[in-house]
């Protein structure tokens, strides 16, 4: 399993082949791509051994909750240019809901607890994100995703 | 004392990425950031209300641990202490 | 978009970078994988025009039931390995949430309306797995995630 | 008149998978099914319960379309008609 934060690209069709096991049949794959909201592309910034310790307390979380075999997480950093990868989620398990529940909540999680930041670089002016720390937002409200 | 400051994002940009400070013997989370504020332009409106209150958009770590429980703005600082300064989490 | 039932590998990476465009912010996969229940194998075979057609219906059930801009499906037929990629689904939407709505609708009701049958091979003796037609069975009972 | 039948998964281990079946004018799904009994060894089985209802494990079309709807056994067959016999749905 693979927790990783960096500027490099998703080896993503790698992930999902280490996550094949014998007892695995469903693996969902979650990947947040940078979105075209009229932007030219991301800045990404982490306070990454803060994030990389809540990524897997998520994880760890995810497979105490659901009947799952992996999680792999990803988020890159950097700069991102429309339709780049922005973060990849794994999850196998043996039978697919369960699969899709862990990777759904590894997302919501990773979005609400994971100490990462994203601006959006626009010739009309940078802005960072609104995030969803103290204040949560319902729906996205940013192009990640 | 000295204390370590981590800035992210917009307070990055204020701050800068890592500074050291010095600080007086007894000083308190609220002096620290004053003496900041001092010395990088923005920084007070982007912490404050207008009330004088902490922003819900400045989160502060001291410790890695959130300074609502060590006694927010009054929080006593000492020797070596860690604080981490950035907006709510926005990943994914 | 891509709907195709055949003995082929699934080229998976290349479904996903085809589902990036730029008003795409998520991208959710399941991957079904013939999961090791003591079986040493498994034959797949489909009644590939009238599967094509409802493969075709789901896809527009689910463009015009959430928020996405595609959905590929990919059903493979022939013997399969322990292991190997039995279907792939891949739906790409501005935002998450709707990605995987849609992505496990289309598993869904694949699963209940496509004519696609699979035989479960082992030395014990091969075993046509029960299918989930006019008597709808609860969760999985097969080796198909 | 002729008709062709093709069938899946079990149904077509016992029958092949498409098979072309020669019947008298006025035929129906009933007699169809049990002149391929008569020369494929498990068919009846696989298709009746004992009650001589259909199982619910066979699925027949007509056309494409689910004999149930063009009155099950008795629907009335004519040349160049297809028929698909199949278990319940498995894929994915």
């Amino acid at each position: 399993m693979m927790i990783h934060i960096g500027p490099e690209d998703i080896p993503l069709e790698e992930i999902i082949r280490t996550a094949k096991r014998p007892e695995v049949g469903a693996v969902v794959t979650f990947l947040g791509i940078v979105r075209d909201d009229g932007i030219d592309g991301m800045e990404v910034e982490a306070y990454e051994e803060m994030a990389l310790a809540e990524l897997d307390r998520i994880r760890e979380e995810a497979m105490d909750r659901f009947d799952i075999r992996s999680v792999d997480i990803v988020h890159r950093v950097g700069r991102l240019s429309i339709g780049g990868d922005l973060v990849a989620i794994v999850c196998a398990a043996p039978h697919r809901q369960a699969a899709f529940d862990g990777c759904s909540f590894v997302i919501e999680e990773l979005k609400r607890r994971s100490a990462i930041w994203k601006k959006e670089l626009s010739a009309k002016g940078d802005r960072w994100v609104s995030g969803l720390g103290r204040r949560p937002i319902d729906g996205d409200q940013d192009s990640g995703g | 004392m000295k204390v370590n400051v981590v800035a992210f994002a917009n307070f990055r940009e204020i701050l800068g990425k890592e500074i050291e400070v010095a600080l007086p013997a007894g000083a308190r989370l609220r002096d620290l950031l004053d003496l900041l504020a001092k010395s990088h332009l923005g920084l007070h409106e982007e912490v404050y209300e207008p009330t004088g209150a902490l922003k819900d958009t400045a989160m502060i770590m001291l410790n890695r641990v959130n300074i609502d429980s060590q006694g927010g703005l009054d929080a006593a600082l000492k020797e070596g202490d860690e604080l981490a300064i950035f907006p709510p989490f926005a990943g994914g």
